[in-house]
């Protein structure tokens, strides 16, 4: 049964991935890397990791995607529609893929022994204490990046009076 | 299910958004195939989290921390495609070659 | 009197030094030439007390003294007089002849210019011939040899504004430098074995036998010598100076080229007839040198129309005489014969010198019917020839039958030969006289003109003709020459028993030649009319043009010389080409050209390598630049390209 | 007191001194040049009168007013200076041909002041070879004449005076190199490294025979470029026919002694196996010297030339008597240095003369000067005599003995070489009669005889041609007993010439 689910989320995550990545139309790709990232929550999910699928949820899907779709609304113009997305490099991009996949293929399929023994057990209390024992500094240096992009953000988009 | 099949899926998606960031020519859509490289990434941290030590939350820990980065980096991102696009009028990788050698 | 003889040559050279630098005037007004007479003088009659000395035994002989000269490497070469009788006698000949013809000097330049150098000069000679016949030490004797040379060169050129004097001066140096040549060497071989040059000690070695030294050693240093004595008495080879000589003044060829130079060779042979008696080749030698040059110097007098050639030609001959006599193992014939042509040929000389003085012209064919005006050069000029012709008890008479006695005894087939030149002998003396005195003028403003010479120049003739009848009998008297002048003790008495034996007729021989001589002469010139004489003289004209030609040995010496003048071309020519050019210069150039190459591989090569270093560094630059066009995806792309190759090599490994 | 450095070093006090006269004052100038050449001659007469002629041991060099200071220690140099029989004589003639040729050169009108400088200095360089005893100090004095000599004929000298000056600098130190190559050599081989030329002749036997002979060569080259031996000799015409008379004088009279002095001093002392390896060479050489010099002497026009070239004919004489290895042989090469050096100095100053007068000195240009300038006339003849061999002067008694010497080692070489005599007096005959005999060339009519100047300069050198000619026991005696010691040194060696 968790075969199934597997796959079924796999696919899911990976059709919206080639979907957002090959669709000419950015706006139907902001809309699947939407759905892309719901299925990752989901795959949290199967793998027990409780505050992760939520946290997933809530920032990735609910914040970035959403800011995603703003965006291309104010930047995108209906003439740019029709206009080829892929630039001219492509083929060599395929072809990086392809010698990544092949210099990883052995990790993958060699270190994937492990099967899955216990079950999960829930994990946001021992993350909090983790967080704020352990990993306080870490803790506090994300919450500083967080604030100087928020900051920069507005920065950047401020409106401006000086020349164009 | 095995790490196996986690990893690959995982590949499979860091590569897809690899293809998407390289090949894309909208700024937003290569913004778009980064975020998909940060999730693969992510899923390889709770998979081994998982597999390799159950009794452990350090990687979802860490995958926390992507998160958060992650959040920041597409917001000063997508800030400055907003900049590019009001000073350049457009949002193609190519036409922005300011810092030419 | 004979302890002061070294004074005998420094005197004369002590006093051309004080003519030469004397008085500033040059010409006959200075006195000084009196000095050089009155020191010749002085000379003359201390040289006469010697002789006398000599002969009446009173004096120590043979008298040698030396004193230490120098020395060289462990050898001491010394320096001293050595007198025995030849070289008293041969004092005396020298002294009278130069003091003789000094007076008649004064008389005969007394116009010259340059009369104060012309007497220096004499003086030097004499000094230099003095010294040459005392020297005890060969290599002192070779030292005065070349300085005879070298005042003969300087008197023959005296009239050096001439080119011909200049020309007979420096060919006379050079011929006899070429015969002093083996001279030199024969000396260096002859010390390489005694190890000494003093007259006195040489005898001993060579009498040592054969085990002190190499049988080929005495052989060739005779030769060697004789080639000296060859060169310096006009003998065969060498002989071409002599006849050219006559271009200087004529009392120099009277003394230097009659008397005294001439006669050094056959005295050298005289004074090393130690070493000739033990190389019985070289005697030989010596006497067949002689035979051929007296019978060779008497055809080409016949020849000859300048009246000092002819004289010059006999006087080759009577030496060549002497030689025969010397090499024929006569020595006291041979110096006999030396002593008495010494005068007479002086007193021909001085004769021709007075004619020449008196015609201004030196050839014959301008003369002739001189008798009337000039009678006393005429009959002591007779008395002269008629000495030199063998005219019976006359001093030539004694002498040359002495020569032709011991010829005889040596090898009859010598004796007819020498015999025959006697007679030529005396045939082209009395062709010279009668052409000169007899007959008619052939050149009558000459005639006109001509006059007897002064009594200073007469009476030196009138002197040496007196000489020249008595001292052949003086001398023979009771053998007072053979006494003084023979080799050795034994040589006197082997020498007079042989007179004795000797067949009769061979001294009516020498008279027959004479005679015919004498006839031979009257027929053809005596008369007057020359008829006979041109006509002969047309039928022989082959012969008579070799005669002229002196049988071709100028034009071999001067060849030679052409060779080496050519060769010295080449040579030079060669040096400056071959070595100069190409070595020298060519390894100039080639160093060059080398350095050329380095400049060029320099320039090339390393130079080229920094540059292309710099190049390609700024095209790697360019190209590299291209890369960052600004394109971010282009940076992504390569960031991706680093990891999938970071993927493959580093983690499969 | 050090007689030996004060005849070398005072001309160098006299250029000094001169250095500070100012340019203009010439006559200041030529006092104080002549005025340091004669103390420098009074000097080594001085040294002439300390020097004991009977002192010659059969020790390889026994010596005479010895100074021996250390100079580089850590190389054992030593500023080491003394004299024998063989160098006294040659230091004579050295400070005498500077005196006669500074006289002489008192007619030289522009840049007194260096010329009068680089000739000191030349002076001091000449002086100090022959009485240098350490390889290095010969070998420094030996490099010190060859600059002076090639400013004074590049400067003051004729036409092609460039071309010659660098020819005969470029020579002669092609010859040096080599020689500091031999030297180098022995200082390496001697085992208390020395380069003491006493020290060096002491330990021969060290030296193997393979040797010897390379070092041999290497210091043969050096000497033969100077002697000047056949193949190296082109350079000696040409120099002397563009240097100025005095130049020319000191040229021929003393620099072409180093060469011979060398030879005899270094190779024979030092290297005996080398020198007898060879000795047939060098009688070829000699030979070769004697017949090519006359022979090329008398196919020239040029008077100077013609001397120079009859200066390798010279030459060829010593050479000869040195290669018989004889007492005799020796003292005659050792005597023709000194008679050489004479009557080729008196002969240079004499074709001066004439071309100061002249412009010219070519033979064929002159005719009939015997009736003009008699005086002149009178000391050529008597100079040219000498130099043809002419007894009763010097050149005659150096060359007899020297033939005398050569003659029992090598009897064929030496009767062949006596021919060189008649060349040599044949073509100085042609030269006198071209130039004195014969009808007076209208264009030298005129012509003046010597001045005082002149006869200053040539008349000492004249005289004492004639008075050694007569007594040479006045040279002989100083040097004989150190050359026929010389001679014994190496009783074993020189089989083939004894």
């Amino acid at each position: 049964m968790s075969a199934l689910v597997f796959y079924s989320l796999s696919a899911v995550v990976l059709i919206s991935a080639l979907g957002v990545v090959l669709l000419k139309n950015t706006l139907h790709s902001a809309l699947l890397l939407g759905l892309c990232l719901a299925g990752v929550a989901g795959v949290f999910a199967s793998l027990g990791a409780d505050f992760l699928f939520s946290s997933q949820l809530l920032i990735y899907v609910g914040g970035i995607a959403v800011l995603l779709l703003f965006v291309v609304m104010l930047s995108g113009r209906s003439s740019e529609l029709k206009l080829r997305q892929v630039n001219d490099q492509w083929l060599a991009a395929l072809l990086i893929c392809a010698v990544t996949f092949l210099g990883m293929r052995r990790y993958i399929f060699e270190a994937g022994t492990a099967v899955l023994t216990a079950s999960p057990q829930p994990t946001t209390a021992a993350l909090g204490k983790l967080l704020l024992g352990e990993y306080a500094v870490p803790f506090e240096a994300v919450s500083l990046i967080l604030i100087a992009a928020l900051v920069g953000a507005v920065v950047f988009s401020k409106a401006r009076e000086r020349k164009p | 299910m095995t790490l196996a099949h986690y990893l690959a899926l995982s590949a499979a998606l860091f590569l897809i958004g690899l293809f998407g960031a390289l090949t894309r020519r909208n700024i937003i859509g290569i913004l778009m195939g980064i975020e998909l490289m940060f999730n693969a990434a992510n899923i390889n941290l709770a998979a081994f989290n998982r597999f390799l030590h159950p009794e452990g939350i350090v990687g979802s820990a860490v995958a926390l921390f992507v998160i958060a980065v992650a959040a920041a980096e597409i917001v000063v991102g997508l800030a400055l495609v907003l900049a590019i696009y009001r000073s350049q009028n457009t949002v193609y990788a190519e036409d922005i070659s300011l810092l030419k050698g | 009197m004979i302890k002061h003889v070294h004074w005998i040559a420094l005197l004369p050279l002590i006093a051309s030094v004080v003519i030469l630098l004397g008085s500033r005037d040059n010409t006959e007004k200075s006195r000084l030439p009196l000095l050089g007479v009155a020191v010749m003088g002085w000379c003359l009659l201390h040289s006469l007390l010697i002789l006398a000395g000599v002969l009446s035994g009173r004096a120590e002989v043979p008298f040698y003294r030396t004193l230490p000269w120098f020395e060289f490497g462990g050898f001491e070469m010394t320096l001293g007089v050595l007198i025995d009788g030849t070289a008293a006698f041969m004092l005396v000949v020298v002294t009278l002849v130069s003091f003789l013809v000094q007076v008649y000097s004064l008389g005969y330049m007394h116009a010259d210019p340059r009369f104060k150098r012309y007497f220096a000069y004499l003086s030097f000679f004499s000094a230099s011939m003095l010294g040459l016949v005392i020297s005890s030490n060969l290599m002192a004797l070779f030292a005065c040899w070349e300085l005879v040379g070298v005042s003969s060169y300087l008197l023959i050129g005296f009239w050096f504004e001439g080119d011909a004097p200049a020309y007979a001066g420096k060919k006379a140096f050079i011929t006899t430098k070429l015969g002093d040549l083996g001279f030199f060497v024969g000396l260096l071989l002859l010390f390489a074995y005694a190890q000494t040059f003093d007259l006195k000690m040489l005898p001993l070695h060579f009498q040592m036998g054969p085990g002190h030294m190499p049988a080929w050693v005495p052989t060739a240093v005779g030769v060697l010598l004789l080639c000296g004595a060859a060169g310096k008495s006009a003998q065969v080879p060498l002989f071409v100076w002599l006849p050219d000589a006559m271009e200087g003044p004529t009392p120099v060829s009277a003394l230097i080229h009659a008397a005294t130079m001439v006669a050094a060779g056959v005295y050298l042979v005289a004074r090393t007839y130690f070493i000739y008696q033990a190389a019985p080749m070289a005697l030989e030698a010596v006497a067949w040198v002689g035979l051929i040059t007296a019978a060779l110097a008497a055809t080409m007098a016949v020849a000859a129309y300048d009246i000092k050639r002819v004289l010059a030609f006999s006087t080759v001959s009577q030496l060549g005489f002497m030689m025969l006599g010397l090499g024929v193992g006569g020595y006291t014939s041979g110096l006999f014969h030396l002593t008495t042509h010494g005068c007479f040929k002086a007193l021909l000389f001085l004769c021709a010198g007075s004619v020449i003085h008196a015609v201004h012209t030196n050839d014959m064919r301008q003369m002739g019917g001189l008798s009337k005006k000039m009678p006393e050069t005429f009959i002591t000029m007779l008395i002269g020839a008629f000495a030199i012709a063998g005219f019976p008890f006359l001093s030539g008479w004694f002498s040359k039958e002495a020569i032709l006695h011991d010829v005889y005894r040596f090898s009859p087939a010598m004796w007819c030969a020498a015999l025959a030149t006697a007679a030529l002998t005396a045939f082209y003396m009395f062709r010279l006289v009668f052409l000169t005195f007899l007959g008619i003028s052939r050149d009558h403003p000459r005639w006109e003109h001509a006059g007897e010479s002064p009594p200073v120049m007469t009476v030196p003739l009138w002197i040496l003709a007196a000489l020249s009848i008595f001292a052949g009998l003086a001398l023979e008297h009771n053998g007072i020459f053979a006494g003084a002048v023979c080799f050795g003790p034994a040589a006197a008495a082997e020498g007079a028993e042989a007179v004795a034996h000797a067949p009769n007729w061979l001294a009516w021989g020498a008279v027959g030649a004479f005679a015919l001589g004498l006839a031979a002469a009257w027929r053809l010139y005596g008369t007057g009319d020359l008829s006979l004489a041109s006509s002969l003289k047309r039928s022989l004209a082959g012969v008579f043009d070799i005669l002229e030609d002196r049988y071709g040995f100028d034009r071999f010496f001067l060849a030679l010389v052409r060779a080496s003048d050519s060769l010295a071309a080449a040579l030079y020519w060669f040096d400056s080409n071959i070595i100069d050019a190409i070595f020298v210069d060519g390894w100039a150039l080639a160093t060059r050209a080398l350095a050329e190459v380095q400049r060029f591989f320099d320039d090339f090569f390393v130079d080229g390598a920094v540059d292309g270093v710099g190049a390609l560094t700024r095209d790697g630059g360019l190209g590299l630049s291209r890369l960052m066009a600004g394109k971010v995806q282009e940076y992504l792309l390569f960031v991706a390209l680093a990891v999938s190759l970071f993927a493959t090599f580093i983690m499969t490994r | 007191m050090p007689i030996l450095s004060l005849t070398t070093f005072l001309p160098l006090l006299g250029g000094i001194l001169i250095l500070f006269i100012p340019k203009e004052r010439k006559d200041a100038i030529r006092w104080v040049g002549v005025g340091s050449t004669v103390a420098a001659f009074l000097a080594s007469v001085y040294a002439l009168t300390l020097f004991d002629p009977g002192l010659a041991s059969p020790a390889p060099l026994t010596l005479q007013m010895v100074e021996k200071l250390s100079w580089i220690p850590s190389f054992g140099i030593h500023y080491f200076m003394g004299v024998d029989g063989l160098s006294l004589p040659i230091v004579l003639l050295t400070t005498l041909l500077s005196m006669a040729a500074a006289i002489y050169s008192m007619n030289i009108e522009e840049r007194v002041k260096e010329y009068y400088f680089w000739f000191l200095l030349l002076e001091v360089g000449m002086t100090g070879v022959f009485c240098a005893l350490d390889m290095f100090l010969f070998y420094v004095f030996w490099e010190i004449t060859l600059v002076p000599m090639y400013f004074l004929i590049g400067i003051w000298g004729g036409p092609k005076k460039e071309y010659a000056a660098i020819k005969f600098f470029l020579f002669t130190l092609f010859g040096s190199v080599f020689m500091l190559l031999g030297m180098l050599a022995l200082y390496f081989a001697s085992n208390p490294h020395t380069f003491d030329m006493v020290e060096l002749a002491r330990s021969h036997a060290v030296f193997g025979r393979e040797f010897q002979i390379i070092v041999f060569l290497a210091f043969y080259l050096g000497f033969a470029v100077k002697v000047p031996a056949f193949p190296f000799h082109t350079w000696l015409p040409l120099a002397h026919v563009e240097a100025p008379t005095g130049v020319s004088v000191l040229l021929a009279g003393v620099l072409l002694k180093m060469g011979v002095y060398g030879l005899l001093r270094v190779c024979y002392v030092i290297l005996p196996a080398g020198f007898e390896w060879f000795l047939p060479f060098l009688v070829i050489i000699a030979f070769i010297n004697i017949v090519y010099g006359a022979l090329c002497a008398m196919a020239q026009t040029d008077m100077k030339k013609m001397v120079a070239y009859s200066s390798i004919n010279h030459m060829g004489y010593a050479l000869l008597g040195m290669a018989a290895i004889s007492p005799t042989g020796f003292n005659g090469a050792a005597m023709q240095m000194i008679t050489h050096g004479l009557i080729t100095g008196a002969l240079f100053i004499l074709v001066g003369v004439i071309y100061d007068r002249a412009h010219t000195r070519d033979i064929s240009a002159f005719g009939g000067l015997g009736a003009k300038v008699p005086v002149y006339a009178g000391i050529m003849s008597l100079t040219c005599f000498a130099s043809l061999g002419l007894p009763g002067l010097a050149g005659f008694v150096s060359e007899f003995l020297c033939f005398l010497g050569a003659f029992p080692a090598w009897k064929l070489y030496t009767a062949l070489s006596v021919s060189g005599i008649l060349i040599t007096a044949a073509f100085f005959l042609r030269m006198l009669q071209k130039v004195f005999m014969g009808p007076l060339n209208e264009k030298w009519a005129g012509l003046g005889d010597m001045n005082a100047r002149e006869l200053v300069s040539v008349l000492p050198l004249t005289v004492l041609t004639i008075f050694l000619g007569l007594w040479p026991r006045l040279i002989l005696d100083i040097m004989n007993p150190t050359l026929t010691a010389m001679t014994k040194l190496f009783p074993s060696l020189f089989q083939s010439v004894r």
